[in-house]
């Protein structure tokens, strides 16, 4: 460990904390912090050490680089007296209750999110949380999205906020109480800024909070909460009112520029995915265009819900009103619209039919505003809604109770007035980087943050407290629809962190919680949240255990709030539309990091951007128009790129003007609006309203000397390895006034490049069907018409499958489903039990990185950094493809079809027959296995692998720590990451791949293996109890089987939209996947190379409306290719 | 030239139109021939070869050496290669030095067979060539793997784990193929050169020379009683060569050929890979006989007759490529397989377009020149035709491996490949390691086949009457090449 | 001009080569025996900190296999017991022997077991013998659940008074018990059972086959339980890599 | 240098032709353990000599068919005995032989050509690094134009006196009495 501590001058003993970069070398180095030791001692007693030699401690678990050091070091020598290293089993002195070695526990527990809480079940190894997975008790249909399943990696972070400061400076835990102690009096005016969350404990304590602080003040905020939409419910329901959107009874859905299916959901999204389901969501029912909802959308940059959209208005997003308006108008308001655009003929027609199909699903439908628009928009939206009556059926106006709570704007004021002693940030949120003016108001208070990061507001406060991670504290949560769910930990905080129930209580008893006591006495957050359940739910042990059992409290909800009085807007005033003179900037919310709360995290970082595919930074989004207009493309780039070869100009599949892999750069704009600037990278994003620039928010939150652009060193406390030297502060730009957009934005070149990373860098599917796609409505093609039926039958047949017959092997197919019977017979090649397989619908796929960032966390798979993405070496086993396509070559108005591409489990496949050492080889049960320690690392299988989805480590991206600036390259000279915090998050049942190995999607093999063993010791059970010997009991393979569709893997868990079925087809019609892989729409991804993959997609339905401009040419991205 | 020969032979009826160009000129005796061929390497080299052994040796030993010791001690990620391009620059130099070797074993061996009397003079020589571009090829497939300590498991050798090679891919017959085809080479090579060895055995002084030349030509003493059995042991290894080269490079070629790749998989890869592989073989002899056939004035056993046997060659084989390239093209368009159609698109007008453009100017036209007998003679032109072609053939591999990969079957992966600066540099290092390598062969070994250059004399045949003393003609010979050197023309 | 070479060097080639052929042959020979599983790891016998006797506690005092490896037929690893499981019995028997030295430190208690204050009870580390390398996941219960006994791959435990490593376990090994299970299965009643012997087994018990002949041999009984049970092991990789 | 061994006698010829008549002579003169050398194999000297033919391509033939069997072997054990894996659906039976050809025939190759090599050596009994004729000064000018014929005294027919006037009646020229150290 010694020459780790050398490359390491500030070791972790003597220099405890280094602002947000510091990372362990070791395990054993982390030990010698002394406060992580009992924190060890204490939480994986040495029972977690299970297994592992000294030296071994410094490897992380399951790494099997030492293996191979050990196997080949013997092979050198070969001497009778070598002998592995010795190694130590050292078990618990007292077995702890539920632990059986080798055996995950799970608990329910949910996570805390703005738009409603999250019930998950939590997989922990060993007492180390190590997955997250929807609770399907509360939800059968619902899923995680990526922020949920990556969230357990900012647990583990290993720049994780350890310490308490004072003014940025490192103080001890006493120093603060003492402090605490000094603001708690009775008469200090405290204002309390909490998250937009909803936790009835934290509502009962502020209540509580109130009666001992009379001038107690408590705030709100988020940087992306939507307090016009707030507002505008409170005038009509009343204050801190809510609204539920219930889908599953929603025929027609109007967007008004709201994400909400991704990024600003506004209720459970699973009922409106129930209703994409065309054979319904157990692929159980003749397919039935009726049955399906129908979804428009009007927005300016593409979401994923445009994309899911059936109908999308591209408009620029201050714009959105003046359809809302006419739509209203259609429905019989009368609303006066001063200034802003004239509508076109199209978009008045867009609206108009709109109108009649919302009218005649009146009560069926759902009008949503996006909640970060104007306050005009949210009336209009109310207004709409109410003349549907929609208020009631698809949608439910309750009462959040949250209390009423200030804005950051009244925070401010109040602070300029002077009116505050003490401020106690509690919100998930970051002010002094993300809300404008803050930093100056708070320097006229005392400023206590708690929170997970060394942020900027961390470095910035009087006094700064590590929190408690969701999985390390006692909470409770409403979840979107008022449910009352339980937050509990999984483990004791790493760094003995304060959760935030834990603070309310320090102020209201007078003393802070010291979780390191935990277990002498009990944890008060812990009695707090109870009393608060008694006092809702239900005070007996019973209730409370089923509670914590289920993870949430069935018949709870939130109270229904009654309309208090109708909205009364007769003109909306709207800013004059974005001219190429005055373009529109808009604030977007960040697929990857959202606010940028999570910048630390890698997992995020490197998933890539659902729409823009960029890693680890953020752009400006213009349309091809626009970017032309602005100059910084010489011509309006198309979807693909035509390159002049000989001086011909060709549709060659080229490099565009940006460059391609390592060499992708992107030109930098310079961006001035509200009186401020902001230099960007500019990227061309299709779909996009035109003089609208949008730039997702949350990067640029500190820079070191390595920055590309020398913006550092600036603020670089406030980041850690991942999150330093990323993007562009777009927060800069941002005013109070302006939350969501500003308009008189100008934007020049600034003759400057900014290298991007892309996992996918080519949007078009150059006429190969790849993602079909077809469309409810009679479709005419030269003449021969083609209805539904015919369309859902031609799926098998679009593309080239429709002339070219697929390639025939020489050999009787021996795959495993397809054997013939001799084969069949042959039990050791063919498995009567299981043979898995796994259906993608399309139509329900999203394209959001759930699935990504889940498999990740399930198989241990490494992050490699920006550099070697952008050179095309991303590890992620599931590739999310996504593809625009403009059919009648209306390249402004394209649609956006996602494709998630992982391991087809080729029954044929390429890749086994060309590895030459055997290292990957077909299972009896279909799976097409990868054995890490045979591989050598040819890559041929790679090479022959036509859907590219294996991945190669060319580095040792688990023992380098890829984040230090070209440490990859230094080779042994590189710092190692081994043993860092993140390594506790591993799961023990899968692999870490070494340096030169070969991996890929195995269908979770992992949980299939262990549901088999589940089976046998059923049937030992059975066999022994039956009385008789065990001799004559007769095990039929049926019996043998997993339970039916018992066998769930890490992305179908994850998948928000179900879209994602798997199981066992020799479980027949009774299986799901079974039935899906029947359902007409199921198709081979080409299918012309035979490769009989048994994972396979579902076409893609949409569901246009007839009367729409335009309709004709939607759902047909893929139908005409030939 | 052959008027000058007929001239220059006086004992011999002048019939120009019968006349068959003679093989080695100036009628030259044994003597002068074993002077002339040992002298080589018994004198002291000229100064150019100084001047190219010492940059070799340094790039070599940076390039191959440094670039793998980097390479080996951190990841194939210092390699350009990446998930979508998984072979780049590494496999093509594979290919490209494996086919080079192609055209010492094709000399030799069926030249041999179709008793081409003009292989003589050049065969050790190409021999050579090949041993030493298996050599420069056979670093790449090993250090191209990602865990090279590994490698053993592609030897099928009995092993606790009872586990096995997969004997149906092309990478595992790739290995047999190669190691056997360097083993053959090997022998075939040094077999060759025994009589050769005990010449300068002979000649040697005792010392350390006598010694090591003693040992290595194995105490050969000229018998016809040896001579017998070595002509036979000779025959058999060219006839088993024969199939062998053609087999090695059709082998080469199933890596890509039994592919699903489009581009790849094609059924015309074996024929047109030997072909080429001859080809750029050929091409490689001439770019370095002919400086060393003048640096060590070998005008009259190297004739003009040996290298316009090779231009012609060049310009059949040459033409054989550019029909493969023309066939590709045609059945990819004619196959309607719109995969493999695009692939060939791309290779042409895609992102790798020059590539294309080079391969095609360098192999298919620039041979062309060789329909003209001028071009033929005039060393310079033909030279510059050989330099081209191997630009060429390496450009061949190029665009069969690195246009093809990143532009494959879903434009979702598509992405640019560029080469590091590693892998640059191991290229260049195998170029030094390979000169390093030829020139110390023509230091220390007879870069002419001395005995076979002997026999294709004239008055080797046992029936030939001899008029004239063959001493006095020996000494004249010697005199006269003294004095012809300086009005060497090329 | 004499011989530069002296006579003697004539044989000198031939010579060479025998020894060579010998010289090659023996450290193929070596190789291949020291370099294996086999002869890494058989034998391997390493001191513990409390010498346990399985052949007094199976043996004599006839205890269950799970009594201590209590997740054996519950987890993919048996489980080593835990200090309390020990101290079950050895809080009363054997009191204040010095063997049980660790174990009295783990419970944090003194020679006549009054606890000592403030003791921090440091766990026993025992040192592993069987190990299988980390990228195989042998699944205990998936196997002692299917009729293969510990002993298949642990050898004769209840004789050992020292525990030494039996078998090689190397991947070979595994694969031989795949390919033909027969030779190792047993009723599931008698998997814990070490002393069982299948010739002794069904002399007691009457077992007939689907002809309705008595079975006899391991082999036949092996058979006839891989039909019941439908016992098909698996020999491709993901069978025990991941 | 007083005991010596006599090898035997070593004629030189002056050119091909010479030295091929002087071969049938001295054949026809019924002598057997004799050898021509020169720096060069001469085409029909065998028959001049009455050689019989080499048995090397018997061997050869022998080592190939060993080596096609070795890697048949190899393969089909290995591939469909004692471990069958499926690969791209590919059958593991008889038919899958058509994959092993490759293999099989570089195998073919591989053997042949060291039976080639040994055998080779093994017929013409080198290496052998010393010999008695490397006494003679002159014999050194066979490897570069010299023709020799060497009649040793092992020859059941030599005699000191006939054997040299025959090579003499042949038309060989410096006549000398090969001996050797007898040590």
């Amino acid at each position: 460990m010694s020459n780790r501590k050398n490359n390491q001058p500030d070791s972790a003993v003597n220099a405890p904390s280094n602002g947000g970069t510091k990372i362990w070398r070791s395990l054993g180095e982390l030990e010698s912090t002394e406060r992580f030791q009992d924190a060890l001692d204490r939480e994986f007693v040495d029972g977690s050490a299970q297994m592992e030699t000294e030296e071994e401690r410094e490897v992380s678990r399951r790494s099997f680089m030492k293996l191979m050091g050990a196997s080949s070091a013997l092979a050198g020598m070969g001497l009778a007296a070598c002998r592995r290293p010795e190694s130590l089993i050292v078990p618990f002195t007292e077995s702890p209750e539920w632990s059986v070695p080798g055996k995950p526990v799970h608990f329910a527990s949910s996570m805390p999110r703005a738009n409603g809480a999250v019930p998950l079940v939590v997989t922990t190894h060993d007492g180390r949380p190590t997955k997250l997975e929807p609770n399907k008790l509360f939800d059968k249909h619902a899923g995680t999205d990526s922020f949920t399943q990556a969230s357990i990696l900012d647990m583990y972070d290993p720049a994780r906020s350890r310490d308490f400061l004072q003014n940025g400076a490192q103080a001890s835990r006493a120093d603060f109480e003492k402090a605490l102690a000094d603001i708690a009096d009775p008469s200090a005016n405290i204002g309390f800024v909490f998250g937009d969350d909803v936790s009835p404990t934290r509502s009962r304590l502020m209540q509580e909070l109130k009666a001992k602080f009379a001038d107690a003040r408590f705030f709100q905020y988020e940087p992306l909460s939507g307090d016009a939409r707030k507002q505008a419910n409170a005038a009509v329901f009343g204050a801190d009112a809510d609204v539920v959107v219930n889908f599953s009874r929603a025929k027609v859905v109007l967007s008004l520029d709201s994400d909400f299916l991704e990024l600003d959901q506004q209720g459970s999204v699973s009922g409106f995915y129930k209703n994409r389901f065309i054979e319904g969501a157990g692929y159980n029912k003749k397919a039935n265009a009726k049955a399906m909802n129908r979804l428009y959308i009007a927005e300016g940059g593409f979401s994923l819900t445009g994309g899911m959209a059936d109908h999308r208005l591209r408009i620029a997003p201050s714009q959105v009103p003046a359809i809302a308006a006419e739509i209203a108008n259609q429905l019989g308001a009368s609303v006066l619209v001063k200034g802003g655009i004239t509508l076109s003929a199209t978009e008045k027609q867009w609206a108009a039919e709109c109108a009649k199909d919302l009218k005649a699903n009146a009560g069926k439908s759902v009008v949503l505003a996006g909640s970060r628009q104007s306050r005009e928009l949210q009336d209009l939206c109310i207004t709409i809604n109410s003349l549907l009556g929609n208020y009631g059926k698809t949608l439910k106006a309750v009462n959040s109770g949250r209390g009423n709570l200030g804005d950051m704007k009244s925070l401010i004021s109040s602070l300029n007035k002077g009116q505050l002693d003490a401020v106690i940030l509690l919100t998930p949120g970051n002010p002094v980087y993300d809300a404008d003016g803050f930093a100056e108001a708070a320097k006229k208070t005392k400023l206590i943050h708690l929170g997970l990061r060394n942020d900027a507001t961390a470095n910035a406060a009087d006094w700064h407290v590590p929190a408690a991670h969701y999985l390390e504290s006692w909470s409770d949560a409403r979840t979107s629809n008022g449910s009352l769910a339980v937050v509990q930990p999984l483990i004791l905080p790493l760094y003995n962190g304060v959760s935030e129930n834990d603070l309310l209580l320090a102020l209201l008893d007078g003393k802070l919680f010291d979780s390191s006591k935990d277990g002498e006495t009990t944890s008060v957050s812990y009695d707090a949240v109870r009393k608060t359940f008694a006092a809702l739910a239900d005070g007996s042990d019973k209730s409370w255990l089923k509670f914590l059992r289920d993870g949430f409290w069935k018949d709870s909800s939130f109270a229904a709030a009654t309309t208090l009085n109708a909205v009364s807007r007769q003109t909306i005033n709207l800013p004059s539309a974005p001219s190429k003179g005055s373009l529109e900037v808009v604030f977007a919310t960040d697929g990857s990091i959202y606010d940028g709360r999570y910048a630390n995290n890698a997992w995020l970082q490197e998933a890539p951007d659902p729409i823009t595919k960029v890693c680890w930074d953020n752009v400006a989004v213009v349309s091809p128009k626009t970017a032309k207009d602005l100059g910084v493309y010489d011509k309006i780039l198309k979807l693909q790129p035509k390159g002049k070869v000989y001086g011909i100009e060709t549709e060659n599949a080229g490099v565009g003007p940006d460059g391609e892999g390592k060499d992708h750069a992107n030109p930098l704009v310079k961006v001035t609006v509200n009186g401020r600037e902001l230099e960007v990278a500019i990227m061309i994003g299709f779909g996009h309203a035109d003089n609208v620039v949008s730039i997702a928010l949350g990067y640029g939150q500190g820079f070191d000397e390595h920055d590309e652009l020398k913006r550092g060193p600036k603020n670089e406390k406030d980041v850690s390895l991942v999150s330093v030297n990323r993007g562009f502060n777009s927060y800069a730009l941002r005013t109070n006034n302006t939350p969501y957009l500003a308009t008189g934005a100008k934007v020049e070149s600034a003759n400057k490049r900014y290298s991007i990373a892309m996992t996918q860098e080519h949007h078009a599917m150059y006429g190969r069907a790849l993602a079909r796609e077809i469309s409810t409505m009679e479709h005419d093609h030269h003449g021969h018409k083609a209805d539904f039926a015919a369309q859902i039958e031609g799926v098998k047949t679009q593309g080239m499958d429709s002339h070219a017959p697929e390639n025939i092997s020489l050999y009787k197919q021996k795959g495993s489903e397809t054997w013939h019977e001799k084969a069949q017979a042959d039990k050791h090649l063919y498995d009567q039990r299981q043979q898995w397989a796994m259906t993608i619908d399309l139509n329900n796929c999203i394209g959001c990185n759930a699935c990504l960032v889940a498999c990740q966390a399930e198989n241990n798979i490494p992050v490699v950094g920006k550099e070697q993405v952008a050179m095309g070496r991303e590890m992620h086993w599931i590739r999310m493809d996504r593809y625009f396509s403009a059919t009648d070559g209306d390249e402004d108005n394209p649609e956006m079809i996602p494709q998630p591409v992982a391991c087809m489990q080729c029954e044929s496949a390429p890749c086994e027959t060309v590895c030459p050492v055997n290292a990957t080889v077909h299972s009896e049960d279909g799976l097409n296995t990868m054995a890490y320690n045979r591989c050598i690392g040819t890559r041929y299988c790679a090479n022959n692998c036509p859907y590219k989805a294996r991945r190669f480590n060319f580095f040792d991206y688990n023992k380098r720590n890829p984040l230090i600036e070209k440490n990859l390259y230094k080779g042994p000279g590189g710092k190692k990451a081994v043993g860092e915090a993140p390594h506790l998050q591993r799961n023990p049942n899968v692999t870490v791949r070494m340096r030169g190995v070969m991996e890929k999607c195995t269908y979770c093999v992992q949980r299939i293996q262990s549901a088999k063993a589940k089976v046998k010791a059923r049937l030992k059970k059975k066999a022994t109890i039956a009385g008789g010997s065990s001799v004559d009991v007769k095990m039929a393979d049926s019996e043998l089987r997993p339970k039916l569709d018992s066998v769930r893997v890490a992305c179908q868990d994850a998948c928000p939209s179900s879209a994602i079925t798997f199981g066992n087809l020799q479980d027949g019609d009774k299986a799901k996947v079974v039935r899906s892989r029947n359902s007409a729409r199921n198709y081979e991804l080409l299918h012309y190379i035979g490769t009989l993959p048994r994972t396979t997609y579902l076409a893609r339905v949409k569901n246009p409306n007839p009367s729409m401009p335009g309709a004709k040419g939607i759902g047909r991205a893929t139908i005409e290719m030939y | 030239m052959s008027d000058t020969t007929i001239e220059k032979d006086p004992n011999k009826p002048v019939i120009p139109v019968m006349e068959r160009e003679k093989l080695i000129l100036n009628n030259r005796s044994y003597n002068w021939i074993t002077e002339r061929v040992c002298g080589i390497l018994e004198n002291k080299q000229p100064a150019i070869w100084w001047m190219l052994f010492i940059p070799s040796v340094i790039i070599a030993i940076v390039g191959v050496g440094g670039g793998l010791f980097y390479l080996v001690s951190t990841g194939v990620g210092v390699w350009g290669n990446s998930n979508r391009t998984m072979w780049g620059w590494p496999i093509v130099n594979f290919v490209f030095w494996i086919g080079i070797g192609h055209a010492g074993t094709l000399i030799s061996a069926i030249l041999f067979l179709t008793r081409q009397n003009w292989r003589t003079s050049i065969n050790r020589a190409a021999e050579a060539m090949t041993i030493f571009a298996v050599v420069c090829a056979g670093i790449y497939p090993m250090f191209h793997v990602g865990r090279l300590w590994m490698v053993w498991f592609l030897a099928p050798i009995p092993n606790a784990n009872a586990i096995w090679q997969n004997f149906k891919s092309p990478l595992l017959w790739d290995v047999f193929a190669v190691s056997t085809y360097f083993t053959i080479s090997l022998i075939f090579w040094y077999l060759g050169m025994v009589p050769d060895l005990a010449t300068i055995r002979d000649r040697a002084k005792p010392g350390i020379r006598k010694l090591l030349y003693g040992i290595f030509s194995l105490g050969w003493r000229g018998g016809n009683r040896q001579w017998s059995h070595y002509e036979v042991a000779y025959l058999l290894l060219a006839a088993l060569s024969t199939p062998l080269v053609l087999s090695v490079h059709s082998v080469v070629s199933f890596d890509f050929a039994t592919s699903v790749v489009p581009g790849w998989h094609t059924t015309i890869f074996p024929p047109y890979f030997v072909a080429g592989a001859v080809f750029g073989g050929f091409a490689m002899v001439l770019t370095i006989m002919i400086p060393a056939r003048y640096i060590y004035g070998l005008h009259d056993l190297i004739t003009m007759k040996h290298i316009e046997n090779m231009a012609k060659i060049i310009l059949l084989t040459g033409t054989i490529v550019g029909y493969a390239y023309l066939m590709e093209l045609f059945v990819a368009f004619y196959s309607g397989a719109k995969y493999e159609g695009a692939a060939f698109f791309y290779r042409i007008a895609g992102p790798y377009w020059w590539a294309y453009l080079a391969m095609m100017s360098c192999n298919v036209l620039s041979p062309q020149l060789f329909w003209f007998r001028y071009c033929r003679e005039n060393l310079w032109i033909v030279m510059g035709v050989c330099m081209a072609v191997n630009a060429g053939m390496w450009f061949e591999r190029f665009v069969i491996i690195v246009t093809t990969l990143p532009r494959m079957w879903l434009p979702g992966d598509w992405k640019y490949y560029n080469p590091s600066w590693v892998d640059i540099m191991t290229y260049v290092g195998t170029i030094g390691l390979f000169l390093t390598l030829f020139l110390l062969f023509l230091k220390f070994l007879p870069c002419i086949n001395i005995a076979e250059v002997k026999w294709t004399l004239p008055q080797s045949d046992p029936h030939h009457d001899d008029k004239e003393d063959l001493d006095d003609q020996g000494a004249e010979s010697k005199a006269s090449y003294q004095h012809e050197l300086p009005d060497t023309t090329y | 001009m004499a011989n530069f070479f002296p006579r003697w060097t004539n044989l000198l080639p031939l010579k060479i080569a025998v020894c060579l052929i010998f010289v090659v042959a023996g450290l193929t020979a070596a190789f291949s025996y020291y370099a294996t599983p086999k002869a890494q790891r058989v034998g391997y016998q390493p001191d513990q900190p409390i010498d346990y006797d399985h052949a007094l506690h199976v043996d004599q005092l006839g205890m269950d296999c799970r009594y201590c490896h209590s997740s054996v037929d519950k987890s993919a690893s048996a489980g080593v017991p835990t200090a309390n499981t020990c101290w079950n019995c050895h809080q009363h028997v054997q009191k204040g022997s010095p063997k049980l030295a660790p174990l009295r430190a783990a419970m944090g208690v003194d020679e006549d077991h009054a606890p000592i204050e403030g003791a921090v009870k440091k766990p026993i580390k025992w040192v592993r013998i069987h190990k299988s390398p980390d990228y195989v996941y042998f699944n205990h219960a998936a196997h002692v659940n299917r009729g293969v006994s510990c002993q298949s791959c642990h050898g004769d435990i209840h004789k050992m008074e020292k525990v030494h490593h039996d078998k090689s376990l190397s991947m070979a090994f595994c694969l031989d018990c795949h390919r033909e299970p027969e030779n190792h299965l047993r009723p599931l009643e008698e998997v814990y059972n070490l002393d069982y012997n299948a010739e002794k087994y069904l002399l007691e018990n009457e077992i007939k086959n689907e002809e309705g002949e008595r079975v006899t041999t391991q082999k036949e009984f092996g058979e006839l339980l891989k039909k019941n049970w439908s016992i098909h092991p698996k020999e491709s990789c993901a069978t025990c890599h991941r | 240098m007083n005991t010596k061994r006599v090898y035997g006698y070593l004629a030189e010829f002056k050119s091909a032709s010479a030295l091929y008549k002087a071969a049938e002579k001295v054949r026809d003169a019924g002598h057997k353990k004799w050898d021509c050398y020169s720096p060069y194999p001469i085409h029909g000297l065998d028959k001049a000599m009455g050689m019989k033919k080499s048995i090397l391509p018997y061997l050869v033939f022998c080592g190939g068919t060993l080596g096609i069997i070795t890697a048949f072997a190899l393969a089909y054990t290995t591939q469909v005995v004692i471990y069958p894996t499926v690969v791209q659906a590919k059958p593991s039976n008889i038919f899958t032989t058509a994959a092993f050809f490759p293999i099989m025939f570089e195998l073919t190759i591989l053997f042949s050509g060291f039976t080639t090599l040994f055998g080779l050596l093994a017929l013409m009994g080198l290496p052998r690094l010393n010999h008695p004729l490397f006494e003679s000064r002159q014999f050194a000018r066979t490897t570069d134009d010299g023709f020799f014929i060497a009649i040793e005294a092992r020859d059941p027919q030599f005699s000191s006196e006939e054997t040299k006037t025959l090579l003499e009646d042949v038309g060989g020229s410096n006549i000398e009495l090969v001996e050797e150290p007898a040590s």
